[in-house]
């Protein structure tokens, strides 16, 4: 019986006097843990025990579905680039989920909803939690709450790196990486979701267009800005060179992974799963999710096959993905068919946007822009349509706020990365490709390929 | 002897070295090459923006051949790889002045 | 504290008077919502919540890891295509998801599932739930059910794709899809889940081998014989020539998603978890359902290796599937040796099953057709071998209605795609590669290959 | 309403009577699980059950947690062999999973877990669970215990496969696997997990650092002393010559698979939920999982571009591994800060020990060694620096009893099927790699690379 | 007639291409090959063992033209692929006595 | 000058270019070919179904040299290229009338 394997730890508090190394770092069980046992052998279930455990368990889920969005991002952004960057992308996805997780254990978590009351911020700190073995007050554990919040300050991190590829250097962008996820995004995501100043205003984005995506995207355009394009990507002329990303098949497989992790970012989301409300509730935004995204498939495919007589991929994934930000705001009070418009819509601000941005010469490799930044504005303003307890005035206030303060802070701080340690990797080197001429592994080293398209 | 280079349509492989088998040539070697000519190739469209693929898909095959059959493999080429479209490739022959088999050492006539 | 992300929400109703556009859309949440919540604050949880809860959280968890069968079949078929025609194949999976997703609300749900009693198929009409913030009556929340119900028939249209890749125009596949999701498989669904005709008589198949599995093959087998053979697939001497795959890791991972996702297909068919009865059900489904996929690798594995001298690993992967298709119409009542046999016999099908059909000239790329329609009628017929409620006759009467229906539309259909739009793609660009030819953009625009195998 | 699906079959027992073949597989429902029915309809829920669907559900999450590993073991694999033996690669993956599965019903699980009482091993014979429809005694459904438990077996499997890649032949590895998945894994697992002498001893292994990882890098390390390193990997005057894996994508993604899954392997590893102290736990135990591997990565990454220069993303990957591993032997009693550091020691280690080990000459493909072997050392004898209820003594012991058994077992294992099979291909079929001459399907046939660097 | 082969860096390609067209020459034939020279290529890190690569992506072009065209060809090529830096590349010229367009048939000066 | 091309198989690539090297030839072009020859190449199963491979994979080595080495040269890669089994490849030997280096237009002689 495996069950017994702990026969010797029980079903107690563990008494942990650290008998070596690192004492201050462990943690003490507080007495009181050991009163919990009784409870679970009482007859009846305790409802505010099994609300704690369906609460906790739904932020478990929820975390492991968005953790496995960073490995989305990784093959998404793989499969954009060309073959002579992958590598690259992958590492630099790798490091910041790494990074991110890191930084927001050491800064983030309590920057963005300790003692924030209405402000701008909330407190410096490591985050820390009761040791194990005890039980936790409150409605769910306070570590997987931690945990849930912390995938999502890493999708912001994702979004970043998409745009920046195949021509920024590995060190400026984790030092970037390292800003925005231990301070920048906390300090605006404590404005709403840590009772700040906009929450107290009736600001209203339930998983975060906003709070995530477009944070992501407005961070993404100014390092685009100050970083530049890629070069051969736009002639003297105006002309526009497309450099086609090296397989589709991961890029798939990417949109898939968010599109599974999404499930978890809207419906964990809802952060209570303990009572007959909050599961019917749940069980709506995940169809209004999956709707969404369809809408936003949908749209991208017949958009695309009536301007260009031909259907393209990549459009149809990122009109998924379109989608997907589109309904984060408010997955809960659309009605289904609401919901594949709201996507549709998405879907259709991509196949617009995305040539938009190359007649402004902005390289966004992988299109992250649009589905982030812009379908993150739009599903922002449509929480109104369908929410009565919002405005359209607060939405762009939040809106606003949320722009002007990460897209002026980034700018900054890329300025700063460039004028200090530089951010761009030199001609030569960009075209060798990062794979070898930063990292020194190709992703696929027998492959002879010099990248020259058929 | 004659090495024959033959630039052809990918799929006419098969039956090209079928043909040359048929009048006696048991070698040859292939390699995949990209051609630009009048076949002017075609604008595609990626992520909204247009552009030209200018160099098609081919294969190179080349054939050392004793100079008397070189006439004969390049009629048999041009035959079966003919489709009539624009794009069939081309056929270049010039001598070479020696040729050997590695395995054996044999020379010229016999390397073939 | 995230927790209070939604403190302006409240726990009450959403009191929702939508103020611009899209009224008649979105959705008045009852009055009675806000009943809820004192029942959360009792001190013991109520029975019939608990359960709601459990039962609505396996529909939602059985429903995320069946959509992600969507990407398992992606992988899988970009695998096995050859590399000209990769990024269709994902595009097709992309996009059938979605329209699978959009028709299932608007028509297929009801159609399936609403006044079927005892016939042929429900009513037309949208599908919707109670607004949000409300609390559901009934066993699960209406939406959950939704979810995992639409994911089932994305499966069956995900099927067809791998049969009839490499040749099929784009769009006409997707008309079909339209109406195999929207219609087809809504009403045969019918007729048993839906408590129509078959259900009355006693037919059985717990989570579709026959209702689902075998609707998709019949449909590919279908659009096989209109659409006909890859061009140089079969030589004029009766000779096979075969075209291999493009990526063998990308079939793999397929099939590794495929399997994971069957956890969900299977073990959520159970459709409750609130009881220890229930929840020791799904267990033994988990694991019936896994060694049962064990059985068909073994078996597939060993008789390639005693039959061709080496062990074919496509074979293996479809061995696999074969396993968790034949064990889908009972994954319940066998014991753990048996559900291995079951498996395995699923393998042997297969390695037998994939050259018959070459020998009939039917292409069926991916081999869909043994694994999901052949071994979908072996695991419907091998219900009656341990489960006692269900007989050989009716099991076979359900096999032939689901085959004669089925099989007969979809050739109706495809008869009339092919007379009135064309369904097959010219010969030059069938040999040019359809994602050159139909969507341009390629899967691997660097990979210089001509095709030409070593 | 899907619901009634069941409807004939009802919440109560299935009378199975098997009617045709393998009656004696087949199970009957004992007359008691009517019994369950009223319990459902009690006003509230009993504590009891309401934990034994909790711990249920937290076997059948960690359990298709855990199975998704093998997903990721083989895309990692995959991504670290060269493009010739990729195909052979994956079948071994596919195959070792499924043998791990059907072994450890015919004979491991007894071995592991039957009457062991503070022995050497367990019983002999198949497993099995009482018949569907029944409810279950004790915590937990059996099945979900048997179903979680098989899922680490095959993890050990996986280990062994990476480090013997691209020159040991397909059979005598499959034999091998028979052994370690139904003799060896299960007997040592008993020492610890089944109540053994090592239980007894207060040797302590959370989730299976040194039970689970170490035991798959001893049998790698002796199979990779026998087996003899790949031809070309080391020159005759010390050099070595790396060979580069085919795709870091697919590294990539076998990385973050296998972290995803790392939630399962530990979360559930704390074998009940049905407590707020438990799921507490449980979400502890989530977050210091993660942190390990951030750490791990970090480390890697810092380090190599310290001592080359370049950050090397294979090293990476391998830190976020050897991160996971370290945790896993103690992931509950660490502070988060913690947490963070013992991953990133696992980190470091990674770094020098690849490099180390080609000094020995030992060739070890995708650095299994390192990874699981070393690193599930150090996890293993860290859980004293925050567990107070274990020794360094009693670690030790445990460390070199596992070691000794495991190690000196598959050395005479992988002797005798060398003298007996042998177990290495030719130098003709390693130079044409295993997927041409082994399996005779090439894992990108397509793809003409004559496998030539650049 | 002559065939005119250059092994030139990848990056130039069109830059040649386009030249060459501007000189009357509409059809060339490219081949990805790895190129060994004076450029010593570099050395690499993989986990932590040191390996050198000295085989470098380079592409070769190959145009047949009448002869008197040969040295333009030439020319032009070196002009337009010279980057300056170690590497560049070298271009070889050498006779062919026959050139054949298959679609048609057409031989020597018509058939380029 | 003399252009020698040889096919040989992959796997002797870096033995004949450190011989060449050795007798003083430091540059050379590779390219990745598919051979067809005596050595036949072997049936393959997929699916059930048999298929001949035909085509192995082989490299096409290129090397310019003042025609005075062009013996040595090919003496050397028929020694160290040869295994004595049947596919080892062949040997090649043609006249180029100019060569050019693109980085600093230097010819013939003083461009190889
Ligand atoms: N002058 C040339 N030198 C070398 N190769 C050429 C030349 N002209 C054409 N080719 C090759 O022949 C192929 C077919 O030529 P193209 O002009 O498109 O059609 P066609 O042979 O029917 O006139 C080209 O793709 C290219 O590979
Ligand atoms: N003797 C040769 N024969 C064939 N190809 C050569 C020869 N020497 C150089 N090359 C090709 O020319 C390329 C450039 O040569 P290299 O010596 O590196 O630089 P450079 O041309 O600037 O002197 C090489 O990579 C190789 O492909
Ligand atoms: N007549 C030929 N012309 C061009 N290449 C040839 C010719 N004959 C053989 N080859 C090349 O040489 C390789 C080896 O030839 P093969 O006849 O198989 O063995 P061997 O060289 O040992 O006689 C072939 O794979 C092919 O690439």
């Amino acid at each position: 019986m495996t069950f017994k394997r702990y026969a010797g730890v029980g079903a107690g508090a563990l008494a942990l006097s650290l008998v070596l190394a690192l004492p201050a770092l462990a943690q003490t069980a507080a007495p009181e843990a050991a009163t919990e046992a009784p409870a679970a052998a009482a007859e009846f279930a305790s409802a505010k025990d099994t609300a704690f455990i369906f609460n906790t368990l739904l932020f478990l889920m929820g975390g492991f579905l968005v953790m496995w969005m960073a490995a989305g991002f990784a093959m998404l952004e793989a499969g954009l680039v060309r073959t002579k960057n992958v590598s690259m992308q992958c590492l630099k996805n790798v490091a910041l989920y790494s990074i991110a997780g890191i930084m927001y254990l050491l800064v983030g978590y309590n920057l963005m909803y300790t003692n924030v009351d209405g402000g701008f911020f909330g407190s410096f700190g490591v985050y820390g939690w009761p040791a194990s073995g005890t039980a936790n007050e409150g409605d769910y554990a306070v570590a997987s709450d931690w945990f849930f919040q912390m995938v999502f300050v890493a999708t912001a991190a994702s979004i970043v790196s998409g745009t920046l590829a195949e021509r920024i250097k590995l060190w400026p962008f984790l030092l970037f990486t390292v800003i925005l996820t231990g301070f920048m995004y906390p300090i605006t995501g404590s404005w709403k979701w840590g009772q700040g100043w906009l929450d107290a205003m009736g600001f209203s984005d339930f998983a975060g267009s906003t709070i995530v995506h477009s944070v992501g995207g407005w961070a993404a355009l100014a390092g685009a800005l100050v970083l530049g394009a890629r070069r051969g990507k736009y002639g003297p002329d105006g002309a526009v060179h497309p450099l086609p990303g090296s397989s589709m098949p991961l890029a798939t497989l990417g949109t898939f992974i968010l599109w599974l992790g999404w499930f978890g970012f809207n419906g964990a989301s809802q952060l209570a799963m303990g009572t007959n409300s909050d599961v019917s509730d749940i069980s709506r935004i995940f169809a209004n999710t999956n709707l969404a995204a369809c809408g936003g498939v949908v749209a991208a495919i017949l958009l695309t096959q009536v301007i260009y007589k031909k259907v393209d991929i990549t459009m149809a994934l990122n009109g998924a993905l379109a989608g997907l930000v589109s309904i984060t705001a408010e997955p809960l009070t659309p009605g289904p068919v609401t919901a594949i418009i709201i996507g549709a819509i998405g879907g259709v601000i991509v196949v617009f946007a995305v040539p938009m941005l190359d007649k402004l010469k902005i390289d966004d490799v992988v299109g992250a822009i649009p589905v982030h930044l812009l379908a993150g504005i739009w599903g922002t303003l449509a929480v109104p349509l369908t929410n009565g307890e919002t405005s359209f005035g607060t939405q762009i206030i939040g809106i606003l706020a949320y722009g002007v303060f990460t897209f002026g802070v980034s700018l900054v701080v890329w300025f700063i990365l460039k004028a200090t340690m530089g951010i761009r990797v030199s001609a030569e080197e960009e075209a060798l490709g990062l794979d070898k001429a930063e990292i020194g592994v190709e992703a696929y080293p027998e492959f002879s390929g010099s990248g020259m398209r058929s | 002897m004659k090495i024959v280079m033959a630039i052809i349509k990918p799929f006419k492989l098969e039956e090209v070295r079928d043909a040359l088998t048929a009048i006696g040539v048991h070698g040859l070697t292939v390699t995949e090459v990209k051609g630009y000519g009048r076949q002017k190739g075609h604008t595609e469209i990626y992520r909204g923006a247009e552009y030209a693929v200018s160099f098609l898909p081919k294969l190179k095959i080349e054939v050392a051949v004793p100079a008397d059959l070189a006439g004969k493999v390049v009629d048999t080429i041009a035959d079966t790889a003919r489709t009539g479209q624009i794009g069939d490739g081309k056929i270049f022959v010039y001598s070479i002045e020696k040729a050997v088999r590695i395995r054996t050492g044999e020379t010229d006539g016999d390397a073939l």
